[in-house]
């Protein structure tokens, strides 16, 4: 009963939403209000405006970059919200549950992960480092560092990873992201201009470009640096398996 | 007809009811979970389509690139934006079936919340 | 505004930010210092919002383009006085439950999780200030966002398993709903091709994507009921704001699902104008109808628990079909009555919750009937509780009164009297339900055993918060002068 | 501001002062009990002092305005002294100034709770006597509601408790009806509720329809204060319940709170032209009537005392309602002072039930024979109030009777009389049997025995008795020289002046 009520719910959402998108503007063509509306703007002065020829950089940096310091709020909060519902590792016990984790493998792939882990780290750099020119960014680069300590941790272990990675040097740096973007947005005021202004008026004409690439740049950083710990600290809060067996209530 | 022209849409809208439909009706909290990522994508799908452009570049400036020709870069950051947080949501809801399958040594609705009956009466 | 002050607000919201993001690092220099720090990032934040005072003009609003690009280019906040009412209002009664928090939680969650609650609790409380200012649709989904995420691991913080659980259904309905008001965004902007609020407003009107518009509007509207728990979609509250630890449930039951419901009016009348009310007037009748159900059902439903923190969180069912009733009027008194209700409504269901969690942080106790003579152990909690149930029931002079008042005329003036009829009735129900609970605490003698004979209350770091919550009822009831001619204005405005 | 008032701060005396005596409660160390509640009574004596200063201005035709708060424009929060006004503040400060007095030796538990919310609700009562708007009268008029809650069930037994829940059910419920009332006069009303005026409301700014949906929901939130029937449930459940000093203010005071809100509305929202105009009031005056006699045969059957007292309150505050339901000018004049009559009258006889209930633990009427004996002087007293309320001349009830009589003529509706009459006599049927017990049985009258000696020393505690004996004499001295500077007549004539010009 509760099936076909449901069914028939879902269904009449499906004809109902599928008309709506019979009556949306059709997709694709150039005169439709997504695209003569604000984004042209975009398209032409996105470079002059944000030195950045990635247009999605330099929205998501620069216009929008509010949206951004909420992103990395929400990734942050996610790292809280795992860490309040599971608990993170004890300082210096970490050895405890440590041979929990980790799988069996053969010599060939510790190898490989030995061997793969600092290209991708590398690649990670470019990622961030590229996000203005091509597509990336920040969270991107902090995404694959993040990937290479999951490869890390299936292969070696969490112990072998909590010490590349100690909890001393990870849990100051988890909210690097927002820091930076905080310190970036107050440096606008002293620059004379608003939260999160890039282009300083106060500064002199000639500084324009290169400030705002640096500003850039560092708020990439302070993204990839931050995305990446806590995802290594998502990821260790979840492989830690403390008294798993027995339910806790 | 504009549905026809508009299919990226109405698969989306159709992939969001599938969404839906899983997560109302399965029993497993993973696939509940699933469910909510397929509705997830079903949006992401959904806004980037919206930004399409016939026979659009990528908006990335640079030798031969016309900005008039540039698909539209607005939806692409909104969806990184919607993917952080999807992957945020995701996490949380992870978490929190580790723990309730700690603690109940199920991952079956039915069983989750039938206990929360008897406990109740 | 001139000068420095214009960035108040944006620090406002940011602060407790850098805050939750400095956290870890207080907590690996210190531990015990992270419930002061965590205070003392909210209470800048709040000295900030105090030096706006004055400086919002009530009849308009003030825009805060942030990284200095133009609206609808960049973000912008708009701080209307009514945004920055419930600003401080969020900032006021989170400060005063996260100072509560600091004895009561070391009792229900383990050590290594405290610290993550302070980070939770700092970013809900600046999403919840962002989200009532932010002037950009997508701005308030990011919004929107950290505040769910932070709701749903904070109900789930002291890892029992009714708790989890709760936590678990919480999510299974807001993240879906969430989804849909990112669908809902998506409509809206394929419609319109803007994301600024006051530029979809213009656009709006114009646009020729009616069904468009229609169906985003109906989706948005979906989409916070289940976030303001709105009556057919409430199914996740009374677990989740019972089972939480009790200042969370203050948070959740005060603020959360308050400024939820806030957001609805805000999409209706910052984004879909007077001029396309014709075209959303179903959805909002819809939702004013879902509002009375709310009032009614969450009424009865409050007299029939036998746990008082179930009472009270159906109590806040009922309350959000209040501010419902109150903005769906569609006028400036309604308005003013819908925002002023959720100040009282939070502050008055803070200080119950609180009240709450003194009971249990002393006895344990959960049911009602244990509350029998709880006056003779508990005195101050019992007299913080009454003034509370006071403001509940929109007796006068507490400030639910002050609401009471607009949103039963707001409802009149828009001819719709059955509607002000039923807010009545559901202040009979709230007084139904919160009497009896002051007559078990006053009036009757308490089982044997139950309660000593000699005062021993909650100590005093919990009872201040609890005491400054209950003498803020009358306070805003007394002193609603302050502040209810600029609220008409910025309604006026709002609705303009 | 009204016009031609006094900007002036004094009308806020008495409604602090009051919270005096909740500071002695609170402040005072617990080793002093006895000095606590003198410190009570004063502050209850010098609200009355400051109200009695107000006498002069008042009969010079003085308004004393003073604002507290305002809202927004039209909504304020402020205090406002008129005659009418003055002089229900004037027969409440009286009545409370006794009533603490009595309730020094009567209260013998918890002395704290009841002195507290006693002088609340005197406060917030002066408050709502001083209102100068439906709105600032509605928040005073709640906190009163509420506040003397405690004052009803402050014994605590079953039957405090039952009565006291009755009481929220009734007084919610009102509460409700009289709040959606104001808004409907807010709204339909043209934004103004302000009292200063004779005849606010014209058929001009509100449709009639409007107006008679205001009328009868105001008259329903007065009227379960003012215990017309069908709405009186709460009264007489409540007057035997509650501590014989709070059941005298119940219905010396706190019932005509709900009659002075009627007479707010009929002389100062409405006014008699529009009252005319709409020609509802026959409606309220059937119902009063009704109630004036069923009233009376209830009271008829009742044996508990106490019981039948309230049943009187409830026919005696009719006589208010119809005395301002005849619009008629005497008939108003005779309502008007039979509020502060039946204060003295009723507010005596619950104190006289009190006593006896202190010195002989007797509640039934039945067990009283010879109680004349043994509280002499207390049934005197008793025998001078119920004489008064029957109507026999010269006491103060003979006066409002005969007003109320001669208005009933001028109104042209002689049936009127006919209820008054009859009402008078039901009175003579559930008094005279009192009296008679009291004073001509005795035990052993049957077999011959002696009647007992007359006893005055039971009758030894000062405090409950100097209100006793104070408001007897004052039934009778109000009763012959009518017309002195500051009895009811005085100020109730110039209140009808104003309202009939």
């Amino acid at each position: 009963m509760k099936r076909l009520v449901s069914l028939l719910f879902i269904g009449a959402l499906a004809l109902l939403l599928l008309y709506v998108v019979s009556r949306m503007p059709p997709m694709g063509e150039p005169d439709n209000p997504t695209a003569t509306r604000v984004v042209p703007r975009y398209l032409e002065k996105a470079e002059d405006e944000t030195h950045t020829p990635n247009v999605v950089t330099g929205i998501i940096l620069n216009y929008r970059g509010f949206d951004t310091m909420g992103e990395v709020t929400v990734i942050y909060c996610a790292l809280a919200a795992v860490l309040a519902v599971l608990g993170r590792e004890r300082r210096g016990r970490i050895r405890d549950y440590v041979e929990l984790s980790g799988l069996p493998s053969s010599v060939i792939v510790r190898t490989m992960v030995a061997l793969v882990v600092p290209f991708i780290l590398l690649f990670s750099l470019y990622t961030i480092f590229h996000g203005e020119t091509s597509p990336g960014g920040g969270f991107q680069g902090g995404a694959v560092i993040g990937a290479s300590m999951i490869i890390f941790t299936t292969i070696y272990g969490l112990h072998l990873s909590s010490v590349k990675v100690p909890q001393r040097f990870r849990s100051p740096l988890e909210g690097s992201a927002v820091i930076t973007f905080f310190l970036v947005g107050v440096l606008g005021f002293f620059g004379g201009g608003n939260f999160l202004t890039y282009a300083w008026p106060r500064v002199s004409e000639g500084l324009h470009p290169a400030l705002v690439t640096w500003l850039t740049v560092l708020v990439e950083v302070g993204i990839g640096l931050g995305g990446a710990m806590v995802l290594i600290s998502i990821l260790f809060a979840m492989v830690r398996e403390e008294g798993a067996d027995e339910p806790l209530a | 007809m504009n549905l026809w022209h508009n299919f990226h849409y109405a698969v989306a809208m159709v992939l969001f009811c599938i969404g839906l439909y899983t997560v109302i009706m399965r029993r497993n909290i993973i696939k509940k979970i699933i469910g909510l990522n397929v509705m997830e994508t079903s949006v992401f799908l959904f806004l980037v389509s919206i930004g399409y452009r016939k026979g659009g570049i990528a908006p990335i400036h640079g030798p031969g690139a016309d900005p008039s020709r540039m698909v539209n870069p607005l939806p692409q950051a909104l969806i990184l934006t919607g993917i952080v947080v999807a992957v945020s949501v995701t996490a949380l809801a992870l978490s929190l079936v580790i723990l309730l399958y700690r603690q109940f040594g199920t991952l079956d609705v039915s069983r989750l919340f039938r206990e929360e009956e008897e406990e109740a009466g | 505004m001139s000068g420095a002050f214009k960035h108040l607000p944006i620090m406002m919201i940011t602060l407790p930010m850098l805050g939750a993001a400095l956290m870890p690092f207080v907590s690996y220099l210190r531990r015990e210092a992270v419930p002061w720090v965590s205070a003392l990032f909210l209470v800048v934040s709040g000295v900030l919002g105090l030096l706006l005072a004055g400086r919002i003009p009530p009849d308009g609003c003030v825009g805060y383009r942030l990284g200095g690009w133009e609206p609808p280019f960049g973000i912008e906040l708009k701080v209307d006085f009514a945004g920055y009412f419930l600003m401080m209002v969020v900032c006021g009664i989170s400060l005063l439950a996260l100072l509560y928090s600091r004895l009561y939680i070391i009792r229900e969650v383990e050590g290594g999780k405290i610290t993550a609650y302070y980070v939770l609790f700092l970013l809900l409380s600046a999403s919840m200030m962002g989200f009532v200012v932010t002037g950009d649709i997508f701005n308030l989904f990011v919004f929107m966002e950290i505040l769910a995420i932070s709701s749903y691991a904070l109900v789930a913080v002291t890892g029992n398993r009714n708790a989890v659980r709760a936590a678990f259904k919480y999510l299974l309905m807001g993240a879906p709903s969430s989804i849909m008001v990112l669908l809902g965004i998506g409509l809206l902007y394929s419609a319109t091709g803007t994301l600024n609020m006051a530029d979809l407003a213009a656009r709006v009107g114009e646009t020729g994507y009616r069904e468009v518009l229609i169906a985003s509007f109906a989706v948005l509207v979906l989409a916070f009921m289940v976030k303001a728990a709105i009556f057919p979609l409430h199914l996740w509250l009374p677990d989740a704001h019972s089972i939480a630890p009790s200042p969370m449930s203050a948070m959740l039951s005060g603020l959360v699902v308050a400024v939820s419901a806030f957001a609805i009016a805000r999409i209706a009348f910052s984004v879909f104008t007077v001029h396309s009310w014709g075209v959303v007037g179903t959805t909002l009748d819809a939702l004013a109808a879902a509002g009375a159900a709310a009032v009614l059902f969450g009424g009865i439903m409050a007299i029939y628990q036998r746990d008082f923190k179930m009472m009270i969180a159906y109590s806040t069912i009922s309350h959000m079909g209040y501010i419902v009733l109150g903005f769906t009027a569609l006028n400036p008194e309604g308005l003013t009555g819908a925002v002023y209700h959720v100040l009282d409504h939070g502050i008055a269901k803070a200080c119950l919750f609180l009240c709450a969690g003194n009971f249990i942080y002393r006895k344990g106790y959960r049911r009602i009937d244990q509350l029998k003579g709880a006056w003779r152990e508990m005195p101050w909690t019992c007299f913080a509780f009454a003034l509370a149930a006071w403001s509940v029931i929109g007796l006068p002079p507490s400030a639910g009164f002050i609401s009471k008042w607009y949103l039963v005329y707001g409802n009149v003036k828009a001819d719709r009297v059955p509607y002000a009829v039923v807010l009545l009735i559901g202040a009979i129900l709230a007084a139904v339900y919160c009497f009896r609970i002051i007559y078990y605490m006053f009036f009757q003698p308490g089982e044997e055993g139950a309660w000593r004979d000699q005062v021993m209350d909650a100590p005093a770091g919990m009872l201040a918060p609890t005491w400054a919550l209950s003498l803020a009822t009358l306070f805003f009831g007394v002193f609603s002068y302050l502040f209810l001619d600029s609220l008409l204005k910025a309604a006026a405005s709002l609705l303009a | 501001m009204p016009e031609g008032a006094t900007k002036s701060v004094v009308p806020l005396f008495p409604v602090l002062l009051p919270w005096i005596s909740l500071l002695a409660i609170l402040l005072m160390p617990r080793k002093a009990p006895r000095l606590r509640l003198w410190l009570c009574f004063a502050g209850s004596a010098l609200t009355f002092l400051v109200v009695i200063l107000m006498l002069p201005g008042v009969l010079d035709g003085k308004t004393y305005y003073f604002k507290l708060a305002s809202i927004v424009e039209g909504l304020e929060i402020s205090l406002y002294v008129d005659t009418l006004g003055y002089y229900f503040a004037l027969v409440l400060a009286f009545m409370w100034m006794l009533a603490t007095l009595y309730s020094i030796s009567y209260i013998d538990h918890k002395h704290n709770r009841f002195f507290a919310f006693l002088a609340l609700c005197g406060s917030f009562l002066i408050g709502c006597a001083f209102s100068r708007n439906m709105f600032t009268y509605f928040i005073f008029y709640e906190m009163m509601t509420f506040g003397s809650y405690p004052l009803i069930i402050h014994e605590e037994t079953t039957m405090a408790r039952r009565a006291g829940y009755k009481y929220l059910v009734y007084a919610i419920a009102a509460g409700t009806v009289l709040f959606f009332a104001i808004i409907a006069n807010y709204f339909w009303g043209g934004g103004v509720l302000n009292f200063e005026k004779w005849g606010l409301l014209s058929l001009e700014t509100a449709s009639r329809a409007a107006l008679l949906t205001i009328f009868f929901t105001y008259i329903a939130g007065f009227g379960v204060k003012a215990a017309i029937m069908p709405l009186h449930g709460w009264v007489p459940d409540a007057h035997p319940a509650a501590p014989s000093p709070a059941s005298a203010l119940l219905s010396g005071v706190i019932l005509k709170a709900g009659a002075f809100g009627i007479m707010r509305v009929i002389f100062n929202l409405f006014g008699i032209g529009l009252m005319k105009e709409l020609g509802v009031h026959w409606v309220v005056a059937v119902f009063a009537c009704i109630t004036i006699v069923m009233a009376s045969v209830f009271a008829l059957t009742q044996d508990n005392l106490k019981r039948r007292l309230a049943y009187s309150s409830i026919g005696q505050v009719s006589y208010i309602i119809l005395g301002l339901a005849m619009v008629s000018r005497d008939g108003a004049l005779g309502g008007v002072m039979h509020l502060a009559h039946h204060a003295l009258m009723k507010a005596c006889l619950f104190l006289c039930a009190g006593v006896i209930l202190v010195k002989t633990g007797k509640k039934n009427i039945s067990e009283m024979r010879g109680i004349g004996y043994q509280l002499p002087v207390t049934m005197i007293c008793f025998s001078v109030c119920a004489l008064a309320m029957m109507g026999t001349p010269p006491s103060v009830g003979f006066i409002s009777k005969w007003l109320l009589g001669s208005g009933a003529m001028q109104a042209g509706l002689p049936v009127y009389v006919v209820i008054l009459l009859v009402s008078s006599l039901l009175n003579a049927a559930y008094f005279l049997p009192i009296i008679y017990t009291a004073f001509f049985r005795w035990e052993g009258d049957e077999e011959g025995a002696h009647h007992p000696k007359l006893d005055f020393s039971a009758e030894n505690d000062r405090l409950m008795m100097v209100p006793v004996v104070l408001l007897a004499l004052l039934v009778l001295v109000v009763g012959i020289w009518v017309t002195v500077p500051g009895f009811p007549y005085s100020l109730a004539s110039r209140v009808v002046n104003l309202v009939f010009p």
